[in-house]
């Protein structure tokens, strides 16, 4: 996942600055987006805060200070895009654009100079923020502790079973239902999250990437992108990577956060 | 009984117990013998054992519910090639949900739901109580009576800590009077641009 | 790679491993590091270690199918009482492992991986075949031969069922849910063992 935000959001970046200004084009009529595959653009972010958080970031503005009218445009960007592929929308994402929108109306208004924290129209938001932020920070923090079954292993140390009368478990059969209703729930979430297979234009996608890689060099990330493809064709290219990547066959590099991305054949 | 009798008996519980065990369960499993160590000995015991383990691929740690013998996470390379299959990942919306119900607690849906600023699927929080990582500490007496939440002692033997007190502590919250008043300026510029 | 670097990771495989490490299988894990260990090197490791386990509680011990690390059988008394105190439970694991046996028979291990989504220890099923719930039925035809699982009688009568069909349902189960949910809930709260 983390993988997929990283490409995601970079990848978001790009075809705004070659989209943006040309008119729409006609969305070539083989490219066809399988509606499953574009849930990883939607789900590169986890959520509207998370979505603005990033956007801050990327400028390295502070928290503290956003431009709204900014980033509430860019925001309005990637609501567009999201809508304009027909992603359902998750209904926070719309209710942020309007608090957005009122933020950006109040900002405009003539404050007094002896203005506190309580008047400042963004202070409800910067508080959300800060506080989703610091969340973020600490699931991260979580994640990186040592834990069982990755970095903490338990022994599994033999007593010699001849000498030790060890008395046998007792089960019951509603024990024996109950685990096989948790298994059965869990293959189902799984099952519901399978991707399904794939559409030719994806894979005829990722064998031009792979003609147009090598192992050698790098290959900067937004080569394999055509604004005269129009929105859909970026996205087609966008899967054939992540696709890509999945499979083990092409590698991505970027140096820090936000820098250029480029890409190079698994050697 | 004497810490240097004691050591090998406590190195050959703690390797068949399958759980972490407590200082009174050691102590309870001696009721009885004419030689009972008092809870002072085994804790000083169990003191000198883990020290013992300091140059070995093992460890004696103590997480919530008592103490285990484990394999030092310094090993885990050579360990995990025993296995072919690959550790669990968990989603960001799940360690996000966890991280919100480890430092909150007790917390409900609602309020997770709140500060994310997205929904919380039940699957979720099955998920998370499945795993025995969280459970219900009662209702929250409002209308609705939601579930409250808090994380288990299975969470923190997880996760490898004793207590909450070890979790790692939270970023902290800046008040907005303490930006620079001259970014302020930029804010204003922009915003008559657009 | 000395023996003194290498006895703790030899430590850390043998406690770690759910069954005995021959030379060969320890010597095939460092393939591929920079520093690469000899046959003789983890030979000679593994005898150093061995004597370092004289005054423990713990031995490490050649059996026919390798090396393993196992608890001395002088300290039997305290620890037959740890599982008097404490009567052992079946892990999550081993239980649904068995449900799947029960309700998807014939299966192969592969197939109880597939659907649980992790792996299903070589231990879990000889467990089960001890307690004589749990028999092969002869092995699937696909690549590997791999051995098909299924119920015995004495699993029936262990859950006092005369025949397979007399399991309940899925649909039964999930009436069960609605009609008894705090089931659902005493199963989370009882803490799992391995």
């Amino acid at each position: 996942m983390e993988n997929f935000a990283n490409t995601a959001s970079n990848q978001s970046e790009m075809p705004f600055a070659l989209v943006q200004g040309e008119p729409l084009t006609v969305i070539p009529q083989d490219l066809y987006i399988p509606p499953d595959a574009l849930l990883v653009f939607l789900e590169a972010f986890e959520g509207p805060l998370d979505l603005l958080l990033y956007l801050i970031k990327r400028q390295n503005l502070d928290v503290l200070n956003i431009p709204i009218a900014a980033i509430t445009r860019q925001y309005m960007e990637y609501i567009e895009l999201m809508e304009e592929l027909e992603l359902e929308l998750a209904a926070e994402y719309l209710v942020m654009a309007s608090m957005l929108a009122e933020i950006k109306s109040r900002m405009l208004l003539p404050r007094p100079i002896s203005s506190d924290d309580e008047d400042d129209p963004r202070a409800e938001l910067i508080r959300r923020l800060q506080e989703y932020e610091q969340f973020k920070k600490a699931a991260e923090d979580l994640d990186a502790l040592d834990r069982l079954e990755r970095e903490i292993h338990l022994t599994n140390i033999e007593i010699p079973a001849f000498e030790i009368d060890m008395p046998l478990p007792q089960v019951q059969i509603k024990d024996l239902l109950a685990a096989f209703r948790d298994v059965v729930n869990r293959a189902e979430q799984f099952a519901s999250h399978h991707v399904e297979r794939e559409p030719l234009s994806v894979r005829e996608r990722m064998v031009s990437v792979l003609e147009k890689i090598s192992a050698d060099e790098f290959t900067s990330f937004y080569d394999f992108f055509d604004a005269s493809e129009g929105r859909m064709g970026v996205v087609v290219s966008f899967l054939a990577i992540l696709e890509l990547i999945k499979e083990s066959l092409i590698e991505m590099v970027q140096s820090e956060p936000y820098a250029p991305i480029y890409v190079k054949a698994k050697s | 009984m004497d810490s240097e009798r004691l050591k090998p008996i406590l190195e050959a519980l703690l390797a068949a117990s399958d759980k972490p065990l407590t200082i009174n369960t050691i102590f309870d499993l001696f009721v009885g013998d004419l030689e009972q160590p008092g809870k002072d000995d085994i804790r000083q015991a169990m003191h000198e054992l883990a020290e013992k383990y300091n140059n070995s691929g093992l460890e004696l740690k103590q997480v919530a519910s008592g103490f285990r013998l484990q394999v030092k996470p310094a090993y885990e390379t050579w360990v995990s090639r025993l296995w072919e299959q690959k550790p669990p990942r968990y989603s960001r919306a799940l360690m996000e949900t966890l991280a919100l119900i480890a430092y909150r607690q007790p917390i409900t849906r609602g309020e997770i739901e709140d500060i994310r600023g997205v929904s919380v699927s039940s699957n979720m929080v099955k998920t998370l109580q499945e795993r025995e990582w969280v459970k219900s500490l009662g209702h929250k007496d409002v209308p609705g009576k939601p579930t409250l939440y808090g994380t288990t002692r299975e969470f923190l033997d997880y996760f490898n800590l004793k207590s909450l007190n070890q979790l790692p502590t939270l970023a902290e919250i800046r008040d907005l009077d303490q930006y620079h008043p001259e970014l302020a300026f930029t804010e204003k510029s922009e915003t008559s641009v657009n």
